[in-house]
């Protein structure tokens, strides 16, 4: 049992930061910490797949010429890299969106609190 | 809402520690992720790119479809902010500007 | 020739970045951009269709590389009788919206068919794909465009679009986590590859979990039961054109990656074998139909009451696919076919009636139908074709879904499909009695109206004669289109 | 509307350091293939120079030499390039994004590879740049 959490304690510290975002996702009522929880799940979500590619040993994965390119096990597992840049432009394009129509219930309702909107917006 | 979301959370949880057991154990070079397509990257993309990074090769050569996606996506963004916040010119010549 | 499944999303993509270009210096060039790339894409997916009717599926490697190391491209009949209803609903869309486009957001219109033709390509982006994170890319494309063009409506729509945007993230990192673990459990991310690999370790809590979370996200994005409660507030504030836009379509893509999961990565008999997560579906769904129905009936607002409806049509897909039989497949897909129609039609018509007269709630309809005589001979059509009257097609679907339900000897999803035809006809009958049978108040809004123009009515004709069409030719389409996939499936 | 910072020394300093900004966002654009770098992090540098520029001396001051308009000019000329890059290919006879049947005489299959992805590069960091001043530009403009 005590083996099994060694060997997969990243994958754990990244569980506590996706709940810690789900959490505040759904419980929070201010827009704004509604949009960092967002945050928090999308970068534990990159940390999740990042510490995925680490083998104990390797290096970054770009060509070394001491090291040649036959042991495989000496580079760390590009892939995952290549898919967590992309997810980054993607939450940040998220983010962007999020934002634009924060700003614009903010300017309409001039508060960011979702019980006080929504109690508006039934008047 | 908040016992909803409680119960959402612990599920979550529940899940996430269901799944993590079966995990490849952290920095085990004989992963199945790392023993399928990624050692085809690592050993082919010089010779097939001339580009010793090969994060890049990935991104800009194999994947470029995906890099293209996620330019777009920005792009998208960009648009939307555009969409949701400029008012139009014939609104801006009605509003004095404040000069700073 | 070879290329056909490259230029639908490419050629979509690059007369949206033109019609920004070329929007930026003159605003009326975008209009006709926007219709050419949707016509090009329309004639491109057609064309492809045929090649895979004739030919059997097409693969396409982006960048030359073959499929585990690079991005591929799937035309298949799933996939090209996918492209091209979403394509031609699209043009139908576009062609109606403009005039509502005028009226309401004049000055928006660059940025707005900008966007438009960008959630058209992440859609078919989505459709095409044969990879699985390639997939999510294009879901954020179409998301974050959706969310845009919807929450440019009154005060409310940026609020009920916020709730979407969370939901829909939410729905999307989960597909994304699920991506993740099959990725570290197989190292591939492509669906054929992974498909191949998978009947290897169907043991792994990797692969059980995966599964769950890709159709947890799935269904957050398209709206089935439980999870659907940002839908009906969207749809209600959100400018009319936009959700005749979008309603027929967005969710419909949602189910598409839950069928195409189910058919090309996790073969039908791991669902039936090891996880019986497809009964869940079935069993949420039929809960949904009932419940949302219901909900429609005690609707005053038309929109309101169509998004009710929106979600219990889209509970008969979950349906279809939860009863992971032949019969519930065709049923499933052919009211993905037969709803785009419907549901196309009548935001289509809820928006000629704002575009005319101004009004929503259903009360102040009485008299409309001697006023607005096509658009409300229209509905009339679609209506009878919701309810499940044989001539129209929604008919054919429920009859394939009800075939399904006999067949997997599930009696109880039987009596609910026959059952929600009641309700259904119901919530229709109710808004037709309004609009004929009522005498008109006099009321100056209710006996100015007329019909829209006929940029407007004839989308709106097209559809109501297309529920009609597709209703007689279905037999057509399933043995042709719809079967090939079912044989491919099972 | 932001107003300019009345400190003379944060606004000269900035000033100052927005042309080595540029400079570092060419760099790491360039620098891709050999390490850690490429469009989507040179873009944000070079997007983070002329938002600096904005804040420290505010936005009437800069407007003159970055419209509000350049930023999605530049975005959409980005975007252009990088799948002009795919269409060539296409038009060449190749897949779209084939690189090694860009039109280049003299050069091998590889080496038109590793040309392919510098055009790749400079059209997402151009598209970044510009896309990421807009978007800050747009969440800027007063309400």
């Amino acid at each position: 049992m005590f083996q099994v959490l060694l060997d997969h304690y990243p994958y754990y510290l990244s569980t506590a930061l996706i709940v810690i975002g789900v959490w505040g996702m759904l419980a929070k009522h201010n827009l704004m910490k509604k949009v960092i929880g967002m945050n928090i799940f999308q970068t534990a979500i990159i940390l999740l797949f990042i510490s995925s590619s680490v083998k104990f040993g390797a290096t970054v994965p770009t060509f070394d010429p001491k090291l040649g390119l036959e042991n495989t096990a000496l580079y760390v597992n590009p892939l995952p890299h290549v898919l967590m840049l992309t997810a980054i432009v993607v939450m940040v394009a998220t983010n962007g969106v999020a934002f634009a129509i924060l700003l614009l219930i903010y300017r309409r309702y001039r508060t960011l609190d979702e019980e006080e909107i929504l109690r508006r917006m039934r008047e | 809402m908040k016992w909803l979301a409680l119960f959402i959370v612990c599920l979550f949880v529940a899940f996430l520690f269901y799944v993590e057991v079966d995990m490849p154990a952290y920095g085990d070079p004989q992963a199945p992720a790392n023993l399928h397509v990624s050692p085809y990257y690592i050993q082919r993309s010089l010779q097939d790119t001339e580009t010793p990074n090969i994060v890049t090769a990935i991104l800009a050569d194999y994947r470029a479809y995906d890099t293209l996606g996620e330019t777009i996506v920005i792009f998208t963004a960009g648009l939307a902010c555009i969409l949701l916040l400029w008012r139009s010119k014939r609104d801006d010549s009605k509003v004095q500007r404040p000069h700073c | 020739m070879a290329q056909l499944p490259a230029i639908i999303p490419v050629s979509l993509l690059l007369s949206a970045f033109v019609a920004f270009l070329v929007g930026t210096f003159s605003r009326s060039l975008v209009y006709p951009i926007t219709l050419l790339g949707i016509v090009t894409a329309l004639v491109t997916a057609v064309m492809g269709l045929i090649r895979v009717l004739q030919d059997g599926a097409q693969h396409y490697y982006f960048g030359g590389w073959p499929p585990p190391l690079g991005i591929e491209y799937v035309l298949d009949h799933l996939s090209g009788f996918m492209t091209v209803l979403v394509m031609f609903i699209a043009l139908l869309s576009v062609i109606y919206s403009r005039r509502s486009f005028l009226q309401e957001v004049p000055e928006k219109i660059v940025p707005l068919y900008s966007l438009v033709l960008l959630m058209l390509a992440g859609l078919t982006g989505i459709i095409l794909t044969g990879d699985l994170f390639n997939l999510y890319v294009f879901l954020e494309i179409a998301s974050l465009a959706a969310y845009a063009i919807m929450a440019i409506g009154n005060d409310k729509a940026p609020v009920a679009v916020i709730r979407y945007v969370i939901m829909g993230t939410i729905g999307a990192c989960f597909y994304l986590l699920g991506v993740g673990f099959i990725y570290f459990a197989t190292g591939s991310l492509n669906m054929g590859d992974v498909a191949r690999i998978l009947p290897g370790i169907y043991g792994s809590r990797l692969i059980v979990v995966a599964m769950t979370f890709i159709v947890i996200g799935m269904a957050l994005k398209m709206a089935l039961f439980p999870l659907h409660i940002w839908l009906p507030d969207v749809y209600t504030y959100s400018p009319s054109a936009v959700v005749a836009l979008i309603a027929p379509i967005m969710t419909k893509v949602g189910a598409y990656v839950l069928i195409r999961m189910l058919v090309s990565v996790f073969l039908p008999n791991y669902l039936t074998s090891v996880l019986p997560v497809t009964l869940m579906i079935g069993w949420l769904a039929a809960v949904g139909i009932v419940a949302m129905s219901i909900m429609a009936i005690a609707q005053k607002d038309f929109r309101r009451m169509l998004a009710y409806s929106s979600v219990a049509q889209i509970c008969y897909v979950a349906l279809g696919i939860g009863l992971a039989n032949p019969f519930g497949l065709i049923g499933a897909l052919l009211h993905i076919l037969n709803h785009a129609f419907m549901k196309g039609c009548l935001f289509q018509i809820s928006g000629g009636i704002r575009y005319r007269a101004g009004l929503w709630q259903i009360p102040q309809f009485a008299g409309l139908g001697r006023h607005m005589r096509w658009t409300m001979g229209a509905f009339t059509v679609a209506a009878i074709s919701m309810v499940g009257i044989p001539p129209a097609c929604g008919f054919f679907s429920k009859w394939y879904l009800v075939l399904g339900c006999i067949d997997a000897g599930n009696w109880v999803f039987a009596v609910v499909v026959v059952a929600s035809s009641l309700l259904n006809a119901v919530y229709f009958f109710r808004v037709l009695e309004k609009v004929y049978m009522v005498p008109s108040n006099n009321d100056s809004t209710v006996t100015a109206a007329s019909d829209p123009p006929g940029e407007m009515l004839a989308p709106i004709l097209v559809l109501a004669s297309g529920i009609i069409i597709l209703g007689v030719i279905n037999a057509v389409i399933v043995t042709q289109i719809l079967e090939p996939i079912v044989s491919l499936a099972f | 509307m932001i107003a300019k910072y009345r400190d003379l020394i944060v606004s000269l300093a900035c000033r100052l350091m927005v042309p080595f900004m540029f400079l570092f966002g060419f760099y790491v654009t360039m620098f891709g293939h050999y390490g850690p770098g490429g469009g989507f992090q040179g873009g944000t540098i070079m997007a983070s120079g002329v938002i600096l520029l904005r804040l420290s001396l505010g936005r009437q001051a800069t407007i003159k030499k970055f419209p509000l308009e350049l930023g999605h000019i530049v975005g959409v000329i980005g975007l252009l390039i990088y799948s002009a890059t795919g269409l060539i290919s296409i038009l060449a006879g190749g897949e779209y994004l084939n690189y090694a049947y860009l039109p280049i005489p003299g050069m091998s299959g590889a080496e038109r590879q590793h040309l392919g992805i510098l055009f790749v590069e400079i059209g997402v960091a151009l598209g970044v740049f510009g896309v990421l001043l807009s978007i800050f530009d747009s969440l800027t403009k007063e309400g």
